[in-house]
Parts: structure tokens; C-alpha cells; sequence
């Protein structure tokens, strides 16, 4: 029986991987371009994480009555990031002396390396897209989620009281935000029917009246609501930043960090922002297509601003929400997602589900 | 306590005025800077109000010395402790003694003004407005009698010097 | 399979990435630690006792109800791709297995097992 | 016979020729007062101490109005506390506003009172009359006449405690003045008492004076090293620091007097400290640890067994000469022990005495032999130049009174090794080979015996300066270091174990000695 299983497996992945092995000879070319496209991409994510952060200290400020960042680079201190990226490189690399180092030094990547592999499935447009993966909206779930092991690792090995706490406290609100965060997801998986991110988003081709978010009113609506809730908590952002609470928890799981693997856990907890973002504009808002069917421009530009653009609102409210709600206390953050969230976004997918196989 | 209603439970209003709060406030500043506090320190000088407790000055008498007497109910009164009064007797009868060392470690003023309070000879004040003190090392904080006078300008302090005494 | 090939690239590349600006910064960043610099952080005081601390035992809580939902959530995944146009039995079928799920959630509810403070049983 | 009256409410009992003062004060109830002082004449001048006694038409002064039977006064009565109040307005009529320069605020009889039963708004709208500020009556006492009251207690004092006479009143009305009498000098050895006595800030003591203001200082109960009187005093210390001694009452020793020299005597706990044990490496001295220190002791009383002198000063406490008796008898062998008290001093008939040791009678009745004098040493000095004693160790000995500088130099260069012991660095300390610090009396608890025999408390009043050790410390860690096991964790401990040991001391405990000590018999 076992013997037989083992084999079946064997046979499996030989037939999986040999036709890909036996076709070798492009691989060297193939992969010094796709070291191109990935160096690309991580261009685009520090640029994208410089000015989300620039943009985060604007924000707050304005809202809060001050100016944030005005000198570095001239012009509202547009320079304010570049400034401290540098700044963090050149600062001293602390490690407690009674952490666990090994995990203490591997925390930061883990996180970065998961933030930075949800990039391969993010249809920037039609082709823009490094990977289209089948199962597209399942991978950017699994990976994502190994963001938790990497908060667990860094609470976990600073050897310090809050940082465990805050480790403690990320990991129940990460798994816990993921069940409502998966039905919803569900919930745009069903109305499209596909998995692949780029299938999901031509589907709501056509102008703004066929995106996602309208499609089986009011549940799809519902669904998209619930998705961005907890794409709020899963990124750990206000009001849901328990774990990271200043007030009582200095930095939480990152307060032992300091120079450059604290600026790695800076850079992921803004590219996940993003990330998040994307899927609920990729899954609802009709990704990369314009609110217009008709298009003047040729799809390779009008994709990337669109997608990019719907991005950085949902962005910029996420930002918005952060510096008008304040803080849940831990009782509620977990009772909201317990007992409100996930019953509802339950309920939200029977009915999208029953909608889906009524109407087709 | 009072029972909240569905719609309150929901939070949903609360939290959208809320974001009409901050939507206001956030286009008010980012077109017009209409509510903005933010001072733009060093090129626009902070005003001080005339109440406001900065360091410390000793003040004189019309002849010129100290009008401390020593009586050292300022250091009695300082909840911090960072007075220190050396007395030591005056030529004068009349006078009788005087503060031969008087010195505050403005690293551990707390700036309550109770030294002000308690002075019977209106002899310490803190209506300098100075409120940026800065120095390389910690015994530059302590300031001396003379520099407490206006003997001597905390330049030097600036400049990485011990004050002189 | 050459979908995967590229995520494993990004998945070197990032930890390359990562590695590479910890060597620059390395090369670039001072280093000058002493005893109490490499303490724990704790607000300036001196750290009390050790760094593991106690923590509340409705994480574990949590985290068993979470393993099921989310392997449910795995199953149901390859469901929702095909739903579409398979008919209502197929979306009974998914009802009867949620169900099952719910109960599951109305128990732990129940046993009053999601509050953060564990409160006596109502039953 | 004993007079039955009343105060306030309360059935007292008072001896027959009491006063109401003395009565009330007895009963715990205190009545304001300046010129009245338990051990002085009664003057009656500052008139403060008016109370209301039931059938009299008059508010009367209590510090001269006998007691009698049935007698019902009355101390806090409005008619009382309106009449103290006339009186204190009168004697700040011309009184200087000078609190904040004036030593005694804090202390000041004037500033109490007005607070309990003046604050009234002056009156007086008259110039006040100027006098004489900051005289100079003596080599340690400054006058200041616009605050005297003019309650004559230092006059008082010079006259029937002193019996010197230096002080009087001269001129009359408002200009009246308290001075010298013309080519006198207030210099008698026990002139500093007057400050102590005097209510208010008029006289003020030079050594004292601005060195810190009274509220600062804490105050712990001690007694005076001086000499073999052992005056209960206060010490009045701030931050690990004494700025004054000041006599505590005790009507079997000291009444509330101490003498000058006594008074200054604090000076030593707070200058020329040895604060580090040091060893001497040629001519310098080298800073070492404790156990550093002891092991070398120690060692070379091991080496030298049967050739080591102890030449002791009785300045140690009974629980140190106790241990140190216990070393000499149990743990070294068969040393010479030569207890040293120093050359005599003055001596009178009031307080001061020629042994200027606060302990030779108790360091005998801790088992060290009777004192001898400076010329009696000559014997040690010949074992030295024989090489019988190769080791001395001497302890708060004035080595350099003892010997004179050029026999200690050449007994220095006979010996193996000389150990100084001592809390502060006496003549000729440097002389010696090691030099352990001991503490001094305002560092650590303890009992001195008195020349009368009576054994009385010291307090610690702060922690030990640098790394100074209690002798009895020193002592223990030594015999430890020898192979004992001692391990009295307090000198209340010692003590307990005195009580056993020694007959005469037989029951005896810190809190039986209390704080006016307790009279022991003599061992024979």
C-alpha cells in the first residue's frame, strides 16, 4: 500500500518535472531575463514603499494640522525616505544579547521574501505580469500568510517581553483576520470562476459597470468591504495595530530591530499594503481595465495607471482610516472578527454561492 | 449605562463622520494649509509667552550684586533637587551672607518654577524664554553663578567649553 | 510548471536582495555594542526578569479554531472555481459541509470560547 | 508630699516645690516659653509662658508660680492665647525681618510661636530700633542684637553654670544690649552651649553658620567620643556629612550641656578620614581590597605567632574591644596587649574629663587589661628592639604621641610589620606597613561605659565613608580569616552575647540601654 503511494508519487513528479528538466537548454537565457524582471520588480517595490511612506507622513500630518516632512529634497521633503533608507543602512545592526540569532536574522527576510514573491501574480495589465499563475489569488493567500512565521520568529527570538507579546498578539490577529479574508476572496473566486488573477480581472472587462464589485449587489459589495477590513488587519494597520501598539508595546515584534532588518520590515508591512490593496482592485474593482470600455491609449500604459492608480487610493484610505480610528483594544479586535466578521462573510458567500449557481 | 441601538453597534456612522472629520481637515491643509500649527522652528523664531518658565537668571540689586541672600529656600523647595548654594559671610554686617556658590544643574530641573515661588528676594527667575539648552557634555549643564548673572553668555557652552566660574 | 519556476526565482532574488544590502550596510554601519546596549529593550528601565514571558492562553484557542476554517477554506477553493454553472446540488453539497464548520464555530461560541477572557461555560 | 492640680483638663501630680511649667511638662503638656530653661534660674522676663489659673484675676507666668493643691490652670485658653499673642507682638516689635539670612529659622523660637498664636498684621508703624549686627563675642560666637530677645538665658548660663560671668546687660529701655563685659571675651569651654540655649537667632556659632540651613539636617542620637563623660549628644547630619553636634538631655551625665571641645569634636568624622584599606610599598601607599588587606594580615600574624603586640587606644565601642578581646585571647597566640588611652587632658568640675577616652573603662570590662602610661611603653618599645614582637598592630592609637616621631621610625624599621588600624589618619599612621579603616561613632551602632559606669548608645546616623568597616567587622573578618567561624551578623548581636559573657553586663540589650544608658556594677 505505502510502497504503492511512494511510487505513485515518484511518478507524479518525475512526469512533472523531466519534460521541464529535458527542455534545459533555455534555461540560462530564460533566467538571466527573469533576473531582470525580478531586480524590476524589486525597483518598483523600494520605489513604491520610498513614497508610500512619504506619502503616509504627509497624510497623517495634514490631516493632523502640521506639514510632516519639509526639508529634505526641497519640495515637502519629497527626499524624507531616500534620507532614511540611507540613514538606516548606515545604522548600527543591534542584537540583544540573549537573542535567539539564527531566527532573529532570518525574521526580517522571511517577511520580505513573502511580501516580495506576491508580486509575481499582480496583472499590471494584460501581459505586464511576471507570472500568470492558475491558481493566482490561492498563491498570493498561502504567501502572504507566511508573513506570520516571520513576526512569530521575531518575537519570538528578540528575548523581549514586548516583543513577544506583540508576536503573540500579530499571530492571532493574522489567522484570525485570514478566515473572513479567505470567504471573501471566495466570494470574487466564485463570481469570476477562475483563480488566475488576470482571468479574474478580464472578466470585469468593459467599463465600470461590470467590475466585480456590482455583480451580485449588495453581497459582492459586502464581500469587498469585508475583504478590505481584514487586508487592513492583516497588514497590521490601525485600528487594528494591536500588535504593534506603541503604547503599550513600544514596537511590539520589531523592537529589538534596528538599521537595516528594521527597514526590511518597514519596506514589507508597506509592500504588503499594496499587496492587499491590489487584490481587493483585482478581485472587485476591475484590475487593470478603466471604468470606460473604450480606450485611447494603448493597454500597456492604460493598464499599469489604472491598476496602479486604484491601488494607491484604496492606499491612501487605508492611510486615511489609520489617522481617523483609533486603536481596538485585543478583546475587541478578536470578538469583531469572531463573532461579527466571519459569521457575516459565511453568510455573504451562501448567498453570493446561491446567486452564482441560480443566475450562473 | 445606556444601551446602544443596531445602527450604533454597527459603528458604521461614527466612523464615516469620522472620515469626514479628517477628509475636511486633510483638504483644508493640503490646499490652503488652513489649519496648519506646524512652526518652521529655527528660521521662524518660537514666541514664548511672558509666563513661560525657561532658565534660570539671578537677579541684582542696584548696585550690582546678587540679591540672593543664600537664604536657600529655593533649593529647599526644588522638588528636583537641583540647587546647589554654597553661603559664606558678606564684608558688610548688613548684608551678612551671601551666595559664594550657586549653581543649578539644568539637566535636572524639572522647570516648575517652585525656586521662583519660593524666593523671598525676587532674586531667581525664569523669564528668560530660553528654552533650547544645549551643551556637549553633562557638567555643561550645570550653570554657574555668574552665567545664572548674565556675567557671562552660555556661548561658549555652545562652543563645547566649560562654563567659566 | 515554468509559472512556479519564475516564483522560486523571486523567492532567491529576494533573499539575495535582502542579503546583499545587509553586506553593503555591514560595510557602511558602525558597530561599537556593549552590555547595556545589548539589553532588552524596555523603555529605558533596567530589564526586569527574562523575555519569555507568560502569555494568555487564548492564543491557542484561536489558533486550533483558525487550522480548521482554514483548511476548509483549502477545500473549497478548487469548489468555488467550478461552481459556476454546476448546478445547485453542487452548492448544497458545499451548504452541508459549511454547516458542519458552523457548528463547530456556534460549540466553540458556546463553550464561550471566543471570548478573551474565558468566562464559565453556559452549559 | 506630692501637690494634686489640674492642667488643661488633666488631674496631675507634681512634686511640692514644682513649678506649673516644670509640672506641665512632666504631664506632656508643653507651654511656649523663651527665658525659662529647666536648668537655669528663673527670670521670668520673656513673660511667654502665661497661663490662666481658675480664681486668679491675672493671666500668671507658669515658670514661676508654685503648684498648689487644687490649683486649675488653663494653657490654651483664648484669654492665654490672646495674651501670648500681646507678647509676642511686643518682642517682635523691633525685632529684624531677617529670616531668610538668619541661622536659626527653623529652629527659632520666634518663628514657632508666631505660627501657633501670632500671625497678626504688624501694627507697629514706628521705626524700628537699629542695634549692633554681627558682633563678634567670642572665638566661636557671633552676635546679633536686634534679634535678642533679651531673655538673658546666656547670661544665665555664664553666671551659674560657668560661673564665669563674661556676659551682662548694658544701657535700658529699647536700646538694652547684651555684651561683654569690658576686656572679656566669651571664650569659656563651654560657650558654645549659649547658641544651643539661645531661642533665637541673636547668637549664632561661627563653625556653624551658613553651612547649611537646619531643615536639611537629619538628627541621630549618639554620644560624644570627647572624653570618658560620654555626653549624649545629636549628631545633625545631611547627606552622609555632620554640620553640628548638639547636647541631648540626660540629667545623669551631661545635663543639657556639652563642652567646646566636644562640640568640634565631629570635624573628625568628616575630615582626614582613612577611607581605603592601603598597604605601603616603599614610600607609597597603594590602594587595596579588603581581602587583599586581611590576607596579609593575617598572614603575617600567622607567621609571627607568639611575636605580635596589640597597643590598642580605648576609642573602641564594648562590642569592638569584645571581638578584639576575643582575638587577642582565642585566635592569636598569647599576644602582648598594651591598652593605651594617650596623654590626660583637662579636666573640671562640670563635665570634662582627663581621660580622653569615651571607653577605658569599658574596653577593661571587656577583658583588656588596665591602661598604661605613655612612659609605660617603654617596655613595648624594648620588645620591639629585641625582636620578641615582630608584628603591632595598633588601633586608634596617636602613634606618633605614643612614641615620639623618631622612636616610631626606628621601631618601624625593627618591625616585620606594623598595622593601622583607625578611622582616621592620626600622627604617625603613615608609618606603618598596612592601614585598615574602621569607622567612626556616626557610622555604626554600638556602647561606650562611662567613667560612672554607665553604658550608653551609639546610632549610625549614615552609611560608612568609603570602605570603612566597623572595627568589630574588621575584627571577625580577621579571626575568620585565621580559621574561625564567628558570625555576629550586628553589633546588637555582640552585645547579646556581652550580656552572657560578662557578668556585669548581665542582662543587658539595646533596648534596656534605651537612650539614657544604664548603670552597670563594676568587674572586679
Amino acid at each position: 500500500m505505502l510502497v504503492e503511494w511512494v511510487a505513485w508519487l515518484l511518478r507524479t513528479v518525475a512526469e512533472a518535472v523531466f519534460p521541464f528538466l529535458a527542455s534545459w537548454t533555455w534555461i540560462p537565457w530564460y533566467t538571466i531575463g527573469l533576473i531582470h524582471v525580478a531586480a524590476a520588480v524589486l525597483g518598483v517595490i523600494s520605489v513604491i514603499a520610498m513614497f508610500l511612506i512619504w506619502l503616509e507622513r504627509k497624510v497623517s500630518a495634514h490631516i493632523q494640522d502640521r506639514l510632516g516632512p519639509m526639508r529634505v529634497g526641497g519640495w515637502h521633503g519629497w527626499a524624507q525616505s531616500i534620507a532614511d533608507g540611507i540613514k538606516l543602512l548606515l545604522k548600527e545592526d543591534i542584537i540583544p544579547a540573549m537573542a535567539d540569532k539564527p531566527v532573529f536574522k532570518l525574521a526580517p527576510m522571511i517577511i520580505f521574501a513573502a511580501s516580495f514573491m506576491s508580486f509575481v501574480v499582480l496583472p499590471f495589465s494584460r501581459t505586464l505580469i511576471v507570472s500568470d499563475l492558475n491558481i493566482g489569488i490561492l498563491y498570493v493567500y498561502g504567501i502572504s500568510t507566511i508573513t506570520v512565521i516571520g513576526i512569530i520568529a521575531a518575537g519570538w527570538a528578540s528575548n523581549n517581553k514586548w516583543s513577544l507579546y506583540g508576536a503573540m498578539r500579530s499571530a492571532a490577529q493574522l489567522v484570525s483576520y485570514e478566515v473572513p479574508v479567505g470567504f471573501s476572496l471566495l466570494a470574487g473566486v466564485l463570481m469570476a470562476g477562475s483563480l488566475s488573477t488576470v482571468e479574474i480581472t478580464l472578466t470585469q472587462a468593459g467599463g465600470i459597470w461590470h467590475w466585480g464589485i456590482w455583480r451580485c449587489f449588495p453581497f459582492s459589495f459586502i464581500a469587498a468591504l469585508l475583504l478590505y477590513v481584514g487586508a487592513l488587519a492583516e497588514t497590521n494597520r490601525t485600528p487594528f495595530d494591536i500588535p504593534e501598539a506603541e503604547s503599550e508595546l513600544v514596537a511590539g515584534y520589531h523592537t529589538e530591530y534596528s538599521g537595516f532588518r528594521f527597514a526590511l520590515f518597514f519596506l514589507a508591512e508597506y509592500t504588503n499594503m499594496f499587496i492587499t490593496s491590489a487584490l481587493v482592485v483585482i478581485l472587485f474593482l476591475g484590475g487593470f481595465t478603466g471604468p470606460i470600455p473604450v480606450s485611447f491609449v494603448p493597454d500597456f500604459i492604460a493598464g499599469p495607471f489604472w491598476f496602479v492608480s486604484k491601488t494607491l487610493f484604496l492606499v491612501f484610505v487605508m492611510m486615511w482610516i489609520r489617522w481617523t480610528l483609533p486603536r481596538l483594544r485585543v478583546d475587541q479586535l478578536m470578538s469583531t472578527c469572531w463573532k461579527y466578521l466571519i459569521p457575516l462573510s459565511l453568510v455573504n458567500l451562501g448567498a453570493i454561492g446561491l446567486w452564482v449557481s441560480l443566475r450562473g | 449605562m445606556e444601551r446602544l441601538t443596531f445602527w450604533q453597534k454597527l459603528y458604521l456612522p461614527e466612523i464615516l463622520r469620522g472620515l469626514a472629520v479628517t477628509t475636511r481637515h486633510f483638504f483644508a491643509n493640503l490646499l490652503g494649509q488652513r489649519h496648519t500649527v506646524t512652526q518652521q522652528y529655527p528660521e521662524q523664531p518660537t514666541r514664548v509667552s511672558p509666563r513661560y518658565r525657561g532658565r534660570h537668571r539671578l537677579m541684582r540689586k542696584e548696585d550690582g550684586s546678587p540679591r540672593c541672600t543664600a537664604c536657600m529656600l529655593c533649593a529647599t523647595a526644588c522638588p528636583a533637587l537641583c540647587i546647589h548654594i554654597e553661603a559664606a559671610e558678606h564684608e558688610d554686617p548688613t548684608v551678612e551672607k551671601y551666595p559664594a556658590v550657586f549653581t543649578i544643574d539644568e539637566l535636572r530641573c524639572v522647570f516648575c518654577g517652585l525656586c521662583v515661588e519660593a524666593c523671598p528676594c525676587d532674586a531667581i527667575r525664569m523669564d528668560t524664554g530660553v528654552f533650547a539648552l544645549a551643551a556637549y557634555k553633562r557638567e555643561h549643564f550645570l550653570y554657574p553663578r555668574n552665567l545664572l548673572l548674565g556675567d557671562e553668555e552660555p556661548r561658549h557652552i555652545a562652543e563645547g567649553r566649560a562654563p567659566l566660574d | 510548471m515554468l509559472e512556479f519556476y519564475n516564483v522560486f526565482w523571486f523567492l532567491i532574488i529576494g533573499l539575495v536582495f535582502v542579503l546583499v544590502n545587509l553586506w553593503l550596510s555591514s560595510l557602511l554601519r558602525p558597530s561599537d555594542p556593549y552590555d547595556v546596549k545589548l539589553t532588552p529593550y524596555e523603555c529605558g528601565e533596567e530589564s526586569q526578569g527574562t523575555g519569555f514571558v507568560r502569555f494568555n492562553p487564548r492564543f491557542y484557542v484561536i489558533g486550533l479554531i483558525f487550522l480548521l476554517f482554514d483548511i476548509e477554506t483549502v477545500f473549497m477553493f478548487p469548489w468555488a472555481v467550478v461552481l459556476k454553472g454546476a448546478g445547485p446540488f453542487v452548492l448544497i453539497e458545499m451548504v452541508i459541509f459549511l454547516a458542519i464548520l458552523v457548528v463547530g464555530l456556534v460549540y466553540a461560541w458556546g463553550k464561550r470560547d471566543l471570548e478573551w477572557i474565558k468566562l464559565p461555560t453556559r452549559w | 508630699m506630692a501637690k494634686k492640680l489640674t492642667i488643661d483638663g488633666k488631674e496631675i501630680l507634681a512634686r511640692d516645690d514644682a513649678t506649673i511649667i516644670e509640672a506641665a511638662h512632666e504631664a506632656g503638656i508643653v507651654i511656649p516659653h523663651y527665658c525659662y530653661h529647666p536648668k537655669l534660674s528663673i527670670a521670668g522676663n520673656c513673660r511667654m509662658c502665661l497661663v490662666e489659673i481658675e480664681g486668679r484675676p491675672k493671666l500668671e507666668i507658669s515658670c514661676n508660680t508654685r503648684v498648689a493643691d487644687d490649683m486649675v490652670v488653663y494653657t490654651q485658653s483664648p484669654r492665654v492665647i490672646e495674651g501670648r499673642r500681646g507678647v509676642l507682638e511686643f518682642l517682635l516689635i523691633n525685632h529684624p525681618l531677617d529670616c531668610p539670612i538668619c541661622d536659626q529659622a527653623g529652629e527659632c523660637g520666634l518663628q514657632d510661636y508666631y505660627m501657633q498664636y501670632g500671625l497678626y498684621h504688624s501694627r507697629f508703624l514706628e521705626a524700628k530700633v537699629h542695634k549692633r549686627k554681627v558682633v563678634d563675642l567670642g572665638p566661636d560666637i557671633v552676635f546679633d542684637a536686634e534679634r535678642c530677645i533679651l531673655c538673658t538665658r546666656c547670661v544665665r548660663f555664664c553666671q551659674e553654670i560657668t560661673k564665669t560671668n563674661e556676659l551682662g546687660l548694658f544701657y535700658r529701655g529699647d536700646t538694652v544690649e547684651i555684651d561683654t563685659f569690658p576686656g572679656k571675651r566669651l571664650d569659656n569651654k563651654y560657650a558654645g552651649n549659649t547658641v544651643d540655649i539661645c531661642p533665637v537667632g541673636a547668637l549664632t556659632s561661627k563653625d556653624f553658620r551658613f553651612k547649611i540651613r537646619v531643615w536639611f539636617l537629619q538628627e541621630t542620637k549618639s554620644i560624644c567620643p570627647g572624653c570618658a563623660r560620654g555626653c549624649n549628644i545629636f549628631i545633625h547630619h545631611h547627606d552622609g556629612r555632620v554640620y553640628r553636634l548638639k547636647p541631648r538631655r540626660n540629667d545623669a551625665v551631661n545635663d543639657t550641656w556639652i563642652c567646646d571641645a566636644g562640640r568640634f569634636g565631629y570635624k573628625a568624622i568628616n575630615e582626614q578620614r582613612l577611607l581605603h584599606p592601603m598597604q605601603r610599598q616603599g614610600e607609597a601607599w597603594q590602594r587595596v581590597s579588603w581581602a587583599q588587606a586581611l590576607a596579609q594580615v593575617s598572614e603575617t600574624l600567622q607567621r609571627h605567632a607568639g611575636a605580635v603586640a596589640l597597643l590598642v587606644a580605648p576609642q573602641g565601642t564594648n562590642e569592638d574591644c569584645y571581638l578584639l578581646a576575643r582575638l587577642a585571647r582565642e585566635v592569636l597566640s598569647a599576644p602582648q596587649v598594651v591598652l593605651y588611652p594617650g596623654e590626660p587632658g583637662d579636666e573640671d568640675d562640670l563635665l570634662l574629663r582627663a581621660d580622653k577616652n569615651p571607653n577605658t573603662r569599658g574596653a577593661q570590662d571587656m577583658g583588656l587589661p588596665p591602661p598604661v602610661s605613655t612612659a609605660q611603653l617603654a617596655s613595648l618599645v624594648a620588645a620591639v628592639e629585641q625582636g620578641q614582637v615582630r608584628v603591632l598592630y595598633a588601633i586608634d592609637v596617636n602613634l606618633q604621641q605614643a612614641f615620639g616621631a623618631d622612636t616610631l621610625a626606628r621601631l618601624a624599621g625593627h618591625l616585620d610589620c606594623l598595622v593601622f588600624q583607625g578611622a582616621n589618619t592620626l600622627p604617625g599612621w603613615e608609618q606603618a606597613h598596612v592601614a585598615l579603616p574602621s569607622c567612626t561613632y556616626a557610622e555604626r551602632d554600638g556602647t561606650f561605659t562611662n567613667f560612672q559606669g554607665r553604658v550608653q548608645r551609639l546610632n549610625a546616623a549614615f552609611r560608612p565613608r568609603g570602605e570603612a568597616l566597623p572595627a568589630w567587622q574588621i575584627y571577625q573578618r580577621l579571626a575568620n580569616a585565621l580559621g574561625q567561624s564567628w558570625d555576629y551578623p550586628s553589633a546588637e548581636a555582640i552585645l547579646a552575647d556581652i550580656a552572657t559573657r560578662v557578668p556585669a553586663y548581665a542582662g543587658l540589650s539595646y533596648a534596656k540601654i534605651g537612650d539614657l544608658g544604664c548603670l552597670v556594677g563594676t568587674t572586679p
